[in-house]
């Protein structure tokens, strides 16, 4: 049996477990089996991948291929580069913590929950078009109960208008996805067979502008992102963890994935387009951000500023600007999910959001504080944590472009970094500095264990990517050199 | 001398120690670990220093670099990669020399300063950490690994200053100085872009060639906006530079940034930190010269405006740490200038020589300055003037360490102050008479300014305090003497021997002529504060009512804090985000709400359509069939 | 001479009439009389196509045949269930039948 | 005469045995004790009918070419065999009931006889047993409408649909008769050979095509669907909007293809327009349903409308996309409606209100019902999903991608009133509507499993649609 | 001779199949409504005579006279109370109507008249033929192409069916 298909069985197992038994320590006990299982698969899955790499250039390792569909040769294809194993490496820690922030939760959250990891891993290991839309469709649809059954605020349109923004953006890929699929000749829906077969520039035009804005919603790319603040407000920690951290990267991947490595001449030709709105979208996050008062609002903006940064960097169609845009995406997952996790532990003690009603958590809880104050950092690039590295990948990377154009975008797209500092430091200021606002805050506990637990691996990985980068930036730039070559083409 | 990277690495090992430790660690044995923890770096700092200038000064007659370690971090291309490493030349290990000792004393001083402060483990992880954060910055092999630590400098800065986390002011100090610096850092970086897309590299060694075909060279071509893109680059990078130094107009963070503890004032917003973007300079000052010369006057003129403009306010401001942080602006503007009006091969290099002199001493000289003020807020428990006076009785070691720092300052022989200062002077007479004279009436503002300080602590009138002052403890008093006696003797150093901008040694000499004029223009100073503050009097008063528009406005700042206000708060706040957030849930979310209620507005209004009559549905069926027909037929 | 055409005509006519009825016609009743008169026009189509044009077979008369008896049970069900509502409703206006309705 | 041409018709006959059965059990058992394995027998023999379908059959024509029976029309009737022994399976719970279960033999009888009629239209090699089978599926269906007699808005539906239905079929005989008038022929065959595009012609497809549509219940002619919907009793409703619009839309395939084939660019660019009118229209209407019976019918327009996207061109890969969508929207709508007839009996709601906080009180049969609307909406992994898919992929094959653009982008307006189902469930907490636990009875719950099974395993096991490509290959001729 | 009877037979029928339809659809009153009805399956009838379709013009006089109207006239003294005025008045449904019946009716016969027909070798000849009831009976109950078995025992289930809706329906309980 194929590992990566491991990736799919456990959560789905997990899922039947769940079904089988009520008991809340029962349901921990699964969960925090299943999913730390699921980690585990996945470093191992890292580690034979290294090891593999090694003495194979094939573009795709641990390759399975299954008939599934004859009429329209689908298949269950699935095999990994080195993105998709440094993705399935932020989903395992991701969903890994996610358990641990939601801790109280019952066994329907953790069903919906191992479902939408069940779509995420599918998706990153998936090699066929098919395989891989069906998987994405798998993990959005979680997201509606997630945030409407145990969501706080205007839960329920936050999640029909997420559900409904996501899926319309699913209609769109769908369109795209058949057309390429029939217009490249109606063979294969293989990825890497396709990327052989040539879409006719007609096409290629339409195609790729559904595909890219398809993906671009889910990535957060700029008019299609409002779905973001009132989803992740109205989610519940984990879920915002799961979804800011990892599901969103799903868009990044998908359209690099899919848009670029399939049509690179459209890419070539519509690039400026889609540039100038993420250009908009990750000065404009970044702004948008600065004058919330949600907590959860703020992060919201910080993640349209990012997650525009990861599209930005794709469409720059450099190496060096795709491996930042693949480290951003791993960047921006790790300490999304860490904000979110500690605003969860924040709001699950003082039941506010509002900036203005909190102050001083500093001295009240300093571990959550400081776990805080070190995802800003992170945030805002500070040397050291994974932001940095990211961003800086892609900055270089982009302004390595030799048009004149994208190095002016990128000069724009590096003034958010500024942004970013202003919102991260006055939320810190306001929440965890200066005097306690309200006196009941006083009597608040710090975080508890298993919320620790979630918040020290986040800030691990967070450290150790940016401490050591050159370790998955070596992954993802090898890996990247078929996309190059596809964009070279021609 | 691969053992250099242990400099770097002990603090860090010191920070990770002390910030995880600190749960386990009482307090006294973190600020002693502490403290034995940056005694290492600083020894192996001097032992570094006497084996590139005096064991191993194999590389006589030049200067060259050497790089002692070297470790790939993060390649981002085929051929660009941002090394690890640690370079070693003149001016690194200068500033490895001061960075320690600056350190060490602080490190010292503060036992005895922050001695049952909350939070005390924290601040010295968070000074390991800044030590850390600096010395990886000084010895920065290229470009792009000083724009880490210079972020991470920034960062340790942010948390120190910040460290009275509930005081409301500390909190806003330190994210001021943050942003402010941040933005600064955004010109850099985007110098950095700019320079590594035309050079290919971030490794100073091979931007700098000047042997080989000066890389920066082949980016003076292109241009865009009718400069340069080596001036773009350049000027960028001096924004990162002025940000960092507290150049007007980013220099607004650092008069705020006081609100730290003192002692990491002196370590970082007077030693070190500030001075890092003379460093900066100093660093690419070969690509400054010979690809961006524009720059250069830029930097001059900027750096002149600076000197004056902050002098002019320190002379107003009562807080004693604001004086000092006007003042520090002020000397590192001089330094600046002094790169600005620099040549290059030998006694043209003069500038670049008694910049970097000038930083070295003034190191020595402004920490102690703030330790000195430390010493007295210590125990007067406050930073305004106007609560002091007459303390010379009390504390008499903190009174004289204090003095010869002020002299030093304002430019007396034989202290240190005098030399470096002497030097910028000539070179600046050399490079424009004006902005000599600029600069020669600063530095009698400074010895005024200065002394107006020094006579208002420790002279003046004598105050009733309710508790009688008392002189520091030795932990806080070792370190001012060590520092006087450094200030007293560092400004016989032969600088132009080891650091010049060709990297050759040359023979300098005292230009008498300017000495005078300086050491008169400072006597001319310091005796008019005599004059004003020696006593208690009504002149100052007097005179700041005569002047009153101008006291008002350099009391004031010149109002360019209000300017940033403004553009923050209106503009970037009120401007930009609130229609930014508006536009957003009103214009992009509200086109995706009209969809949505659109939808359901339409649906609302066909509703009428299904009649629920029998007839209706007919007359739709039969018509729509007979119109299907029609239009079948017709097209 | 009368050709085929004029029977056409006349059919096509009693069709819409009858149509005609089904639209205006308020009583249930009244609608199921005019849903005759278009079946018994359709049937005359059938016949009369079948004599002029195809008369070799006889599938248009069969299928006039089969018509009639279709429109038997047609009415035969169509009565019962408007007897059922005037059961219920103890009225076969047709007004009334809209409970049901947007 | 040659009466072994009978003998083609397996399962034809078949049916009309379990119809005579049903029809003097009912007769020689009215009022008796065995009236209540009445159901059991209906339900058993129904499902013998089923499994028989699937063994090997006889093909060719008989009675000279009017009436043709191929593996594609048997595999037909097998879906619709299916979906009437759902709904016989959720019928029986609502029979019972005092009121009715005098009658409840008639149920059984009727449904069968109109199933018979469905074969016909599937197997018809001539517009007359055409006309005939579609007269036979809908004048007894009327009744069935009207079936709870002591129910005015039973009794409106079943008025409704007998004067519309009367209409249509007039209208479509009228069509025909043009049609014979200007081929002179009513045969399949022999038409075929013959369409000419003369307006006559035109006129006459015209009109016989909206006899079809009116069942399929296309825009414009589907305005009597949500009022039959909502009226008729709820098995009825499951049967028309399942069973009784598969038969035609099967008819209308073959018709469309094998006698109108050669006027394909008429019809095509109407039933384009016509299709996305149904699937907008449909949606529009939907949004706002307060009842779900009506909600359904809505949604089912809108289903018809994409079931329309497979049937258009008309390629292979279209017409077994079709089929194969039929059969999922079969089990999806099915396992709907079988939890709206459980709730129904129970409590006589179907306002939509009355489903706030159903996970809290009966999780499964909410958990059934959020498989089937998510199937609808298609959700992956359920069948729906698949059978989306497909269709919009036999659409894009052609190049339509206009056209499966509207519908995606239908699709999730679809998915925003499913999803409100979703959240009355779920999300919603208990009102004083809603109803509280309960448990359905033993038949209606099998018939809930087999739907479930059918959502859940029709899509991910391929075997299903492969075999209907399989067979739908055989269309093409 | 026979053909111009033929003729002023036709066209009064045509006149009283037209003018009595018309009046069936707008009469106020029910069995008034019914009688016009009547009338129009009679003349209807003769049409069919006319086409030497005799068989059927029985059936149709049968059948639909027979039976169907039987039904109709209990079925209006069953509903009687409100069987009068049944014509409606409300205008928009009147113009709708008549809108409806006038484009429909413009429409078909202008594709009636457009069309070009396909007549046979010699239309009189075979327009004239006379079909004896053995032949019909024949092809009723054959099985072969143009025989009509099938659709006869589909028919009867439907009546069947239709039969069992009917009383199921129209019955008390």
């Amino acid at each position: 049996m194929n590992i990566l298909s491991l990736l799919v069985i456990i959560p789905l197992a997990t899922l039947l477990l769940l079904l089988l038994g009520k008991g809340q320590k029962y349901v921990r006990g699964v969960v925090v089996g299943g999913f730390g299982l699921l980690l585990l698969s996945a470093v191992i899955l890292a580690v034979l991948f290294l090891h593999e790499r090694a003495v194979s250039d094939a573009a795709m390792l641990f390759v399975a291929d299954t008939l599934w569909y004859a009429p329209l040769n689908i298949h269950y294809a699935v095999g990994v580069d080195g993105i998709s194993v440094v993705m399935i490496l932020l989903s395992a820690v991701v969903g890994f913590t996610g358990v641990f922030s939601a801790w109280n939760m019952n066994r329907d959250f953790f069903a919906w929950y191992c479902l939408l990891a069940i779509g995420v891993f599918g998706y990153f290991i998936s090699l066929d078009l098919f395989t891989m839309f069906m998987f994405y469709e798998v993990a959005l649809i979680p997201m509606f109960l997630l945030i409407g059954v145990w969501g706080t605020g205007k839960k329920e349109y936050a999640a029909m208008k997420l559900t409904l923004m996501l899926m319309a953006g699913s209609a769109l890929l769908l369109t795209g996805i058949l057309g390429i699929y029939f217009i490249s000749g109606g063979t294969t829906m293989n990825i890497m067979e396709l990327s052989q077969l040539h879409i006719p520039m007609t096409h290629q035009y339409w195609i790729f502008c559904l595909v890219f804005i398809g993906f671009g919603v889910l990535g957060a790319l700029f008019p299609f992102h409002t779905w973001s603040p009132d989803g992740h407000a109205s989610a519940p920690t984990s879920v915002s963890m799961l979804h800011a951290g990892v599901l969103m990267k799903l868009g990044g991947y998908g359209c690099f994935r899919v848009a670029i490595f399939l049509m690179p001449e459209a890419a070539h030709e519509l690039s400026w387009i889609f540039l100038i709105l993420t250009g908009i979208g990750v000065v404009y996050g970044a702004y948008g951000a600065v004058l919330q008062t949600d907590l959860k609002y703020i992060n919201a903006y910080s993640s349209v500023s990012h997650c525009g940064l990861v599209l930005f960097a794709i469409l720059m169609l450099n190496h060096t600007a795709m491996t930042g845009a693949v480290l951003q995406m791993l960047s921006h997952g790790l300490m999304t999910a860490l904000f979110f996790s500690l605003i969860g532990v924040i709001y699950s003690r003082t039941h506010t959001r509002d900036i203005r009603e909190m102050g001083g958590l500093m001295r009240i809880m300093p571990f959550a504080s400081v776990c805080y104050v070190i995802a800003g950092f992170a945030s805002l690039g500070l040397p050291g944590l994974s932001g940095f590295v990211a961003e800086m990948t892609v900055f270089v990377g982009s302004f390595e472009h030799a048009d004149m154009f994208h190095r002016v975008l990128t000069v724009l797209a590096t003034t958010s970094i500024v942004i970013t500092a202003v919102y991260i430091l006055r939320t810190v200021g306001k929440v965890l500095y200066g005097p306690v606002v309200n006196s009941d805050h006083l009597k608040l506990d710090d975080a508890h264990w298993y919320e620790k637990i979630s918040a020290v691996a986040l800030i691990a990985c967070i450290v150790i990517i940016g401490v050591w980068p050159s370790g998955v930036q070596g992954i993802i730039y090898d890996s990247l050199a078929p996309v190059m070559k596809q964009l070279t083409l021609f | 001398m691969g053992f250099t990277v242990f400099i770097i690495l002990i603090p860090l090992v010191m920070f990770l120690l002390l910030s995880f430790g600190s749960k386990w660690l009482r307090p006294r044995a973190a600020g002693v670990i502490g403290t034995l923890g940056m005694t290492i770096p600083a020894l192996l700092s001097y032992y570094t220093a006497y084996r590139y200038f005096l064991a191993d000064a194999y590389v006589w007659p030049v200067w060259g670099p050497i790089n002692t370690f070297s470790m790939e971090w993060l390649r981002f291309s085929d051929n660009l990669s941002i090394e690890m490493g640690v370079m070693l030349d003149s001016i690194s290990i200068m500033m490895l020399v001061v960075v320690t000792t600056v350190s060490l004393m602080v490190h010292i001083y503060s036992l005895g300063y922050m001695k049952g402060e909350r939070g005390f483990q924290r601040y010295y992880a968070l000074l390991s950490l800044f030590s850390f954060s600096m010395l990886g910055l000084v010895v920065a092999t290229n470009i792009f690994q000083m724009y880490i630590f210079w972020e991470l400098v920034g960062a340790s800065s942010y948390l120190l200053i910040g460290f009275y986390y509930t005081r409301p002011e500390a909190v806003a100090a330190s994210k001021k100085a943050f942003i402010v610096t941040r933005f600064a850092d955004l010109g850099f970086l985007i110098g950095i872009l700019i320079l590594s897309y035309y050079t290919g590299t971030f490794d100073f060694n091979k931007i700098m060639d000047v042997e080989a075909d000066l890389a920066v060279t082949t980016m003076a071509g292109s241009s865009f906006l009718g400069l340069s893109a080596a001036t773009w680059a350049m000027a960028l990078i001096f924004m990162g530079a002025a940000g960092k130094s507290a150049m007007f107009p980013l220099h607004i963070w650092l008069p705020d940034a006081m609100e730290g503890p003192t002692p990491v004032s002196a370590l970082i917003h007077a030693a070190t930190m500030v001075v890092a973007g003379v460093y900066l300079i100093a660093r690419m000052f070969p690509v400054y010269l010979f690809a961006a010369p524009d720059v250069l006057t830029l930097i001059t003129y900027v750096g002149l405006f600076t000197a004056l403009f902050a002098a002019l306010i320190a002379i107003t401001q009562t807080d004693i740490k604001r004086v000092l942080a006007f003042s520090t602006i002020s000397q590192i503007a001089y330094m600046m200038v002094a790169l600005g009006v620099s040549g290059y091969g030998g006694d043209f290099g003069e500038g670049y020589t008694y910049s970097m002199f000038h930083l070295f001493t003034h190191a020595f000289f402004k920490a102690l300055l703030f330790l000195g003020a430390g010493a007295v807020i210590h125990t007067i428990h406050s930073n305004e003037m106007e609560v002091m006076g007459g303390l010379r009785k009390y504390m008499p070691i903190t009174h004289i360490t204090f003095l010869i720092a002020c002299l030093s300052i304002s430019g007396i022989p034989p202290f240190s102050g005098f030399f470096s200062k002497d030097g910028i002077l000539s070179a600046a007479l050399r490079y424009e008479p004006f902005v000599f004279g600029v600069l020669l009436f600063t530095a009698g503002l400074t010895a005024f300014y200065m002394f107006r300080l020094y006579f208002r602590i420790f002279w003046g009138v004598d105050r009733q305090y309710e508790k009688p002052p008392h002189e520091a403890p030795k932990s806080m008093t070792i370190p001012l003497i060590v520092l006087a006696v450094l200030t007293c003797v560092t400004g016989f150093i032969p600088f132009s021997f080891y650091v010049s901008p060709d990297i050759r040694p040359y023979e300098v000499y005292i230009h008498w002529p300017v000495a005078l004029s300086s050491i008169v223009v400072g006597g001319i100073g310091i005796f008019i504060a005599m004059w004003f503050y020696r006593k208690a009097s009504d002149r100052p008063a007097h005179l700041a009512a005569k002047l009153s528009g101008f006291w008002k406005a350099a009391y004031h700042r010149f109002y360019i804090d209000d300017v940033w206000m403004f553009i923050t708060k209106k503009i970037i706040f009120r401007g930009i985000s609130g229609p930014v957030a508006w536009f957003d849930r009103h214009v992009v979310d509200g086109t995706m709400n009209v969809l949505g209620t659109g939808t359901l507005k339409t649906s609302e209004a066909i509703k009428g359509s299904q009649t629920g009559r029998v007839q209706t549905y007919a007359v739709v069926f039969v018509l729509s069939v007979m119109v299907i027909t029609v239009l079948v037929l017709v097209l | 001479m009368v050709t085929m055409e004029h029977y056409l005509i006349v059919s096509s006519i009693m069709f819409f009439v009858g149509v005609y009825g089904f639209i205006t016609r308020k009583n249930l009743l009244a609608v199921l009389i005019s849903i005759e008169l278009i079946l018994n026009s359709v049937e005359i189509n059938f016949c009369v196509f079948n004599r002029f044009l195809y008369p070799e077979h006889m599938e248009g008369m069969f299928f006039s045949l089969f018509g009639i008896a279709i429109s038997a049970a047609e009415t035969a069900v169509a009565i019962a269930i408007i007897i059922n509502v005037y059961r219920i409703a103890n009225n076969i206006d047709v007004r009334h039948i809209d409970k049901m309705k947007y | 005469m040659d009466f072994s041409n009978f003998l083609m018709m397996h399962q034809e006959l078949g049916l009309l045995s379990i119809f005579v059965i049903l029809l003097f059990f009912d007769i020689l058992a009215s009022g008796t004790r065995y009236m209540r394995w009445f159901r059991a027998v209906a339900v058993g023999l129904m499902s013998l009918q089923t499994i028989f379908g699937f063994f090997p059959m006889p093909e060719g024509a008989a009675f000279g070419g009017m009436y043709v029976t191929s593996d594609l029309t048997v595999l037909m009737k097998n879906v619709l065999n299916i979906g009437t022994l759902i709904v016989f399976m959720q019928a029986g719970r609502w029979l019972r009931q005092p009121e009715n279960s005098i009658r409840e033999g008639e149920f059984y009888v009727i449904a069968t006889a109109t199933l018979l009629g469905m074969y016909l239209m599937v197997s018809s090699g001539n517009f007359m047993l055409l006309y005939i089978g579609i007269e036979i599926a809908s004048l007894p269906a009327a009744c069935l409408a009207a079936f709870n007699k002591y129910k005015e808005k039973s009794a409106e539906a079943g008025a409704k649909y007998i004067l519309m239905t009367a209409l249509s079929s007039g209208v479509m005989m009228f069509g025909l008769s043009y049609l014979y008038g200007a081929m002179g022929t009513m045969y399949f065959a022999d038409m075929s050979l013959g369409v000419a595009l003369e307006p006559m012609t035109i006129l006459g497809f015209v009109f016989f095509f909206s006899g079809l549509a009116f069942k399929i219940s296309l825009v414009p002619f589907h305005m009597w669907a949500p009022d039959v919907y909502e009226g008729g009793p709820t098995a009825t409703t499951a049967y028309l909007s399942v069973v009784s619009k598969a038969a035609a839309v099967f008819a209308l395939l073959l018709t469309l293809h094998h006698v109108f084939g050669g006027m394909a660019h008429v019809w095509y660019y109407m039933l384009w327009v016509l299709t996305v009118a149904t699937i907008v229209i449909g949606n529009l209407f939907a949004v706002r349903q307060k009842d779900i019976k009506r909600f359904f019918a809505y949604s089912s327009i809108s289903q018809a409308g994409y079931i329309m996207l497979g049937v258009l061109h008309g390629t292979e890969m279209g017409l077994s996309a079709t089929i194969y969508y039929i059969f999922v929207y079969l089990f999806s709508n099915l396992a709907a409606f079988g939890v709206i007839a459980s709730l129904e009996n129970r409590s006589g709601q179907t306002d939509i209100a009355a489903y706030n906080g159903l996970y809290k009180t009966n999780p499964k049969l909410a958990l059934v019902m959020m498989l089937a609307v998510f199937s609808l909406a298609g959700i992956p992994p359920l069948g729906g999903f698949f059978s989306k898919f497909f269709i919009f992929a036999s659409s894009a094959a052609e190049g339509d991608y206009v056209l499966v653009f509207i519908a995606t982008i239908n699709t999730v307006i679809s998915l925003y009133y499913y999803l409100r189902i979703v959240k009355a469930m779920f999300i919603n907490s208990p009102g004083e509507d809603s109803v509280g636990p309960f448990k359905t009875d033993g038949f209606n719950r099998a018939s809930l499993v087999i739907c479930v099974a059918g959502i859940l395993f029709t899509g991910i096991l391929s075997g299903c649609y492969s075999y209907i490509s399989a067979v739908g290959f055989g269309l093409i001729q | 001779m026979g053909e111009l009877a033929n003729a002023i037979i036709f066209y009064c029928l045509a006149a009283a199949i037209v003018g009595m339809s018309i009046l069936a659809v707008t009469s106020r009153r029910m069995l008034r409504a019914a009688t016009y009805l009547l009338i129009v399956l009679i003349c209807t009838a003769g049409l069919y005579l006319l086409l030497n379709y005799h068989f059927l013009a029985v059936v149709q006089l049968s059948v639909y006279a027979g039976g169907i109207l039987i039904l109709f006239i209990f079925a209006i003294l069953l509903t009687s109370s409100h069987g009068d005025r049944a014509y409606s008045h409300d205008k928009g449904r009147v113009i709708a109507g008549i809108i409806t019946a006038l484009a429909g009716i413009a429409i078909t016969t202008w594709i009636t008249m457009k069309h070009h027909f396909l007549y046979g070798e010699n239309p009189a000849l075979m327009g004239d033929r006379q079909i004896d009831m053995k032949e019909i009976g024949q092809v009723l109950i054959g099985t072969g192409k143009y025989e009509y078995l099938l659709s006869f025992e589909a028919l009867s289930i439907l009546l069947l069916t239709c039969a069992i809706g009917a009383i199921l329906i129209a019955r008390k309980r």
